[in-house]
């Protein structure tokens, strides 16, 4: 055991941290904010007012200049150029954490599209799209799920027919997140009917612009958090839009799946919640009791906190596991979408239960602790339990890839 | 020996339950919770008082049916499967209970008739007797009240306001009295209301049984803590059933999902803890009607039981829906947030467990 | 809503509390007791010394002749010839457990072997079997389980074949109490190996003391439970020791099999238990504090207290429902096992977290609480979990019969 | 940076394991428990000996290994996972770690080296430091101990006792002392000795360095409580393994048991809950061995939280076997045992959530 990074990292320690105190308070200019909820999911408090102000892109430049994003990323597309380093990954990490000084942008097109094509995409495409994407400039969003493939992903039954040298797209997407600000979409066509499920699929770029897409907002129980539908009638995209080959589109998409699904429920995140909920319960009273003194709260707290404490001294576990090599930790990353997102969901609803009636508030209601966060997050992690993978798929993955276990057996007939 | 709703019971159930299945869709429920159709509101408010429902608890000798706290619970039952977005704990039976079992003659004479006739509708509010936050509370002193009152139920249009000092005595206070500022919070669930009053110098007209005898008091929050649950169990019940005819449709890799061990054992563990919660509750009903001595007991054993048992039906019901228990869509979330709130009204869980210890006296 | 009995019963009412009244404090003549975890498996309190002994015998032949037992079994088969009458047997329950005045003999017989003969037996069988098992001089034990057939009971491979007018049988059983004890056993074998595994089944009655028997004690857990292995070698016993006909084994046994499941966990016991708790929690102490004053516990109590009063209200109601016809319960009755087995181990596992160390207590430990009752009866419930159906097996058939969801479908390989 | 077991600890455990998996069966086990083969019980004791599991914390100077807690841990982890039916937490652990943070200079000459030549063992009995019950405890005064200690453990022909007064003053006794009585108490787990001790003017060496310094015998706790939970750890490891072996081998309804969902999502639920576990118990012996300010409350919620999951792998890895592990036949009922004992030792999960409250500062 050795919790230490290594002499060697002592100087880019020091070089993240002058870089925070330097940049600690920097705020964005002229941005609506207005889904302030992501804080909350993320666990990071509200950032603060500041006489720092850049623009989103200006930041992404100098975080990418620096080396703190797109580290890993040739230069020739727009990135840093250097080599992937986890343990730099983690100090920016925890630095930046520290002095609440903000990360680079995420979204699916940094965090899924870039290394998606950077595997299976044509040299030009990486041209193409990676540094318009790096620099915030070419907004993405997915489009897996659909109405009637949901844990069956595979099932999906968008039609994308090669008619004169263009995909020729018809269909529907659902859980789109992001859909109305997006450039681009990347998603799953099926170009070859006459495939079976898994080999008949396809990975398609889509511009937004493309007439024939029509994207409708879907409301979800937090009324807030922004997905979208979206329809596809006769929407033509040149056939080089396409990443890799007819029917890999199932293999390109599950090379990153992966990554998304860990990601649903980071454990710092968790902790941050955590340490919100103990200050929350040091400050409210009942009947002028401070909540963290009633006993019952008090003892459901330290439930929470060690499943929390759990989980972030596992996430460091598998953060060594990458490093070092020899380390196989493979059933503990299997778990972390599981595990995760019903801790997360618990921790929320540990946080509304103290709070009682006060905690029932939402919207822009008076007393409302938190802007309402706690429900928000509360439904939020419960559509995530849901998405990506229900946690039913989850257990079936853990079993049948961890644990060995039997597949279920085939079926003679749908019932 | 019959130990259930009775034959009328079940027929006023159904009802309202018929009454909500007819007239009160997820289109009609999200209007309402979202403000988008007063109208339609009022109708519907209106359908369900036809029905009666505010005249059940009022003593025949007032004009009402004269019927116990099980009626009600029927009702609520019916209300809660149907995320009825009506007042009713709070006004057609908190409020006739503590004027019937605290009131003058005179008061009896003159509210119970208007209860019954719809005239009159209060909203009560009894959170700081129960367990105050935000240091809020009422003092009641030489018939003035003053302070703050938060989360008070059904109290959208009340004519007065059923409120109680940290003692337990009960008193009403006039709207339209210029001490009394009214504010409206925004809780989850919106197909109910939601105030918070503030009060200075408020002419308050006490409820005189309730002066010397604080039993009063906790006999009105039993009442309403076992209609909560009723709601609960009723919102529970229904996403039961809808996940259980919505897992027998939806297919999945070439199969209806109801036909998954993981989702058959999920609806079997929701139904298996929620089917004695029906017996625990009307067997509180029935307590507050008949057996007081045990009714305390049963009222908080029920509400805090059910409430767990409604917030795991919540979650797993919703996950049997997969995505489309988490959009709008279905409305799914409608039941969802209604067994949030009430989970909290009055007391949650752990409160209201250690009143439950208080009242056996295991807590010296 | 109507708690009380009617009129019609206050006579009988009175007549139960006299007879309690005259035989308080009665006890048993000269029998070993030496497995005194019965009690707490049934919840009632140790039985204290006292004046009045009779034999069981003489006990149950007297219970039987004021109709508190045996009530509804014609006289000429030895029973009271009366009409069933569940108000009745309520009220004898009640007022027996109020006043500690033993019941009459259980066990496999009495509950299981005789509604069996008196639906399916043959005439002759009644008058050969029923009188001597109601009066305690015939014991019987069941033989359905085997290694194999546990779960799908249905699988049972113990063999029968008629040959020369006598079935000789082949096999083995398990979880076999009182094999020991036993005269006769009730045995499910299969005598049609070509038939469906169904309909291949016979109800056959053995002897104990036929050759070819040999019963092994079959150690479990708890180390105290008492169930067996039962070995069959060339067993032979006449053809008509066969209840129905050949192949209806399994309907015959199905006809009383969920009588067994719901008695598994009486509410009744459930809230004796419940209250010994409480006693224990106000009487033992942690640094001079009594448990009932430590709150985690408390809450946790609360919580258990909550689900055991839910039960019995429950049980009231499934009562009435037998009373009234009209009242359709059937989704609550199949819902007692699991519900009432995962109480009680969870109720007991309480027992053992607020006692600590001295929870850990076994045997004839010093210190011991309850004669150790609160361990063996955890662990005797977790096999109650698994035994009589597993938990799994009775989510499957709330969610098929109860809820109308579809079954497994069939596969078409065995994996 | 490297989080988890050195090669060097992977390989002791690796030891401990292949030592039990090839001496311990569940035959042997059972022999043991019975106490029915005394000479066997001592082979397995000397077999593990020898593998220097008790010289492990002693430092280098007095002839030691010299390791931390965490190497502890990485045994503790494979004693567990094979219900090893020996002394370590006590004799091997609390023991030697008690006797270097505390004792004199002599102390540690005189009693370290006999830890690793084994010519002397020791019984440690701090229950009453955490949680006294029945009212014992222990009283010293003049050099002399006066009372009762509940729950001692690796006491079977212990040389010495290490106990303690309430106040965390650590000191040993002689066995031999006339004013001391044993008593035997047996657990359901008799992989392991469980005394009563009574002491009556009995002599005491106190361990000079705990008399003005209470966070030495809290010291000594943290780690009692870390290889409790490692212990506890490594015996639901193995309960899972068996289950999942279990359930891939056994058929009912034509398919192995383990093809069916509801099997299949016990054991995932298994493992996604104890997974988490081994990098929480790792964390915080390393934080024992190097962190110490973050060392307590890690070491608490770790006993607590493996504790609770523990208890749930015993649950549903003895549900996989179905009725097979009810039987004494599997065998796997030691190992739930084992479960069942480590969760109340040195506090139960309710009573260590509290300190580890006290310890933030929580409950003021």
């Amino acid at each position: 055991m050795d919790l230490n990074y290594g002499a060697e990292y002592e100087d880019f320690h020091k070089e993240v941290q002058a870089f925070c105190k330097e940049y600690q308070g920097v705020s964005f200019k002229s941005e609506s904010n207005d889904n302030n909820m992501s804080d909350a999911l993320s666990g990071s408090s509200a950032t603060k007012k500041s006489k720092k102000e850049v623009t989103r892109s200006e930041w992404q430049q100098i975080l990418i200049e620096k080396g703190y994003i797109a580290r890993a990323i040739p230069k020739e597309y727009g990135g840093y150029g250097g080599e992937t380093d986890i343990i730099k990954s983690r100090i920016i990490a925890t630095e930046f954490s520290k002095a609440k000084v903000p990360g680079g942008m995420g979204g699916q097109g940094i965090d899924m599209l870039v290394p998606t094509l950077l595997e299976w995409g044509s040299e030009e495409q990486k041209q193409k799209y990676i540094r318009p994407t790096l620099h915030g400039e070419m907004i993405w969003c997915q489009g897996y799920s659909e109405p009637n493939a949901g844990s069956d992903l595979a099932s999906l039954q968008t039609k994308g027919e090669l008619i004169d040298g263009n995909w020729v797209i018809n269909g529907q997407k659902i859980w789109t997140s992001t859909a109305q600000y997006s450039q681009m979409m990347f998603c799953l066509v099926r170009t070859e009917p006459q495939a079976p499920k898994h080999s008949g699929i396809s990975f398609i770029l889509i511009p937004m612009d493309t007439p024939g897409i029509e994207i409708r907002p879907l409301v979800d129980m937090t009324l807030k958090a922004g997905f979208n539908e979206v329809f596809f009638d006769d929407v033509t995209v040149p056939e080089e839009n396409i990443v890799a080959k007819r029917g890999e589109g199932w293999s390109v998409a599950n090379s990153v799946l992966g990554h998304e699904r860990g990601s649903l429920a980071d454990p710092n995140a968790t902790m941050n919640r955590l340490n919100t909920l103990i200050n929350m319960m040091k400050e409210q009273t009942i009947d002028g009791r401070r909540l963290i003194d009633i006993p019952s709260y008090r003892d459901r707290l330290m439930q929470v906190q060690g499943k929390v404490m759990a989980s972030q001294a596992h996430s460091l576990r598998l953060l060594s596991s990458k490093i070092n090599p020899g380390q196989n930790v493979k059933l503990g990353g299997m778990i972390q979408k599981l595990v995760g997102t019903e801790l997360r969901h618990e921790l929320e609803g540990l946080a509304i239960d103290v709070l009682g009636e006060i905690g029932t508030l939402y919207e822009d209601s008076p007393y409302l602790k938190e802007d309402g966060s706690f429900q928000f997050t509360y439904m939020y992690f419960l559509g995530l339990i849901i998405g990506g993978g229900t946690n039913q798929i989850q257990k079936n993955i853990i079993s049948e890839r961890g644990l060995g276990m039997p597949k279920e057996p085939k079926i003679t007939e749908a019932s | 020996m019959f130990f259930g709703l009775s034959e009328e019971q079940e027929q006023f159930q159904d009802y309202v339950k018929k009454f909500l299945a007819d007239n009160v869709t997820v289109d009609e429920i999200r209007k309402i919770a979202n403000g988008e159709d007063e109208a339609l509101a009022k109708e519907i408010y209106s359908g369900l008082i036809n029905l009666g429902i505010n005249a059940l608890l009022v003593p025949e000798e007032h004009g009402g049916l004269g019927a116990g706290l099980l009626s009600a619970v029927a009702v609520a039952q019916g209300l809660g499967s149907g995320v009825g977005p009506i007042p009713f704990a709070g006004a057609y039976v908190m409020a006739p209970i503590a004027i019937n079992l605290a009131g003058s003659d005179e008061q009896k004479a003159k509210y119970l008739p208007q209860i019954v006739s719809n005239e009159t509708k209060f909203g009560v509010g009894l959170s700081e007797y129960v367990a105050a936050r935000e240091d809020a509370g009422i003092d009641l002193a030489s018939g003035k009240a003053n302070g703050k009152a938060l989360f008070v139920i059904d109290g959208d249009e009340a004519d007065y306001f059923l409120l109680s000092n940290k003692g337990g005595v009960l008193f009403l206070v006039d709207p339209k009295d210029k001490g009394l500022e009214i504010t409206k919070l925004t809780s989850v669930d919106k197909t109910r209301s939601y105030l918070e009053l503030n009060l200075k110098n408020v002419a308050a007209e006490v409820l005189p049984g309730s002066e010397n005898n604080p039993e009063i008091a906790k006999k009105v929050l039993d009442a309403g803590r076992i209609i909560f649950a009723a709601d609960s169990l009723g919102a529970s019940e229904t996403m039961i059933e809808k996940a259980v005819s919505y897992a027998k449709e939806r297919k999945q890799f070439n199969r209806v999902i109801g036909s998954f061990q993981a989702v058959k054992h999920m609806c079997a563990e929701m139904a298996s803890d929620l089917e004695p919660c029906y017996a625990m509750l009307w067997q509180a009903a029935h307590s507050f009607d008949h057996e007081p001595d045990e009714a305390r007991l049963q009222a908080c054993q029920a509400k805090s039981h059910i409430s767990e048992v409604a917030k795991m039906v919540s979650k797993k019901a919703t996950e049997v829906h997969g995505g489309m228990g988490f959009t709008d869509l279905l409305g799914l979330h409608y039941w969802f947030k209604r067994i949030g709130l009430n989970r909290q009204l009055l007391g949650g869980p752990e409160l209201i467990r250690e009143e439950a210890a208080e009242i056996q006296g295991f807590n010296q």
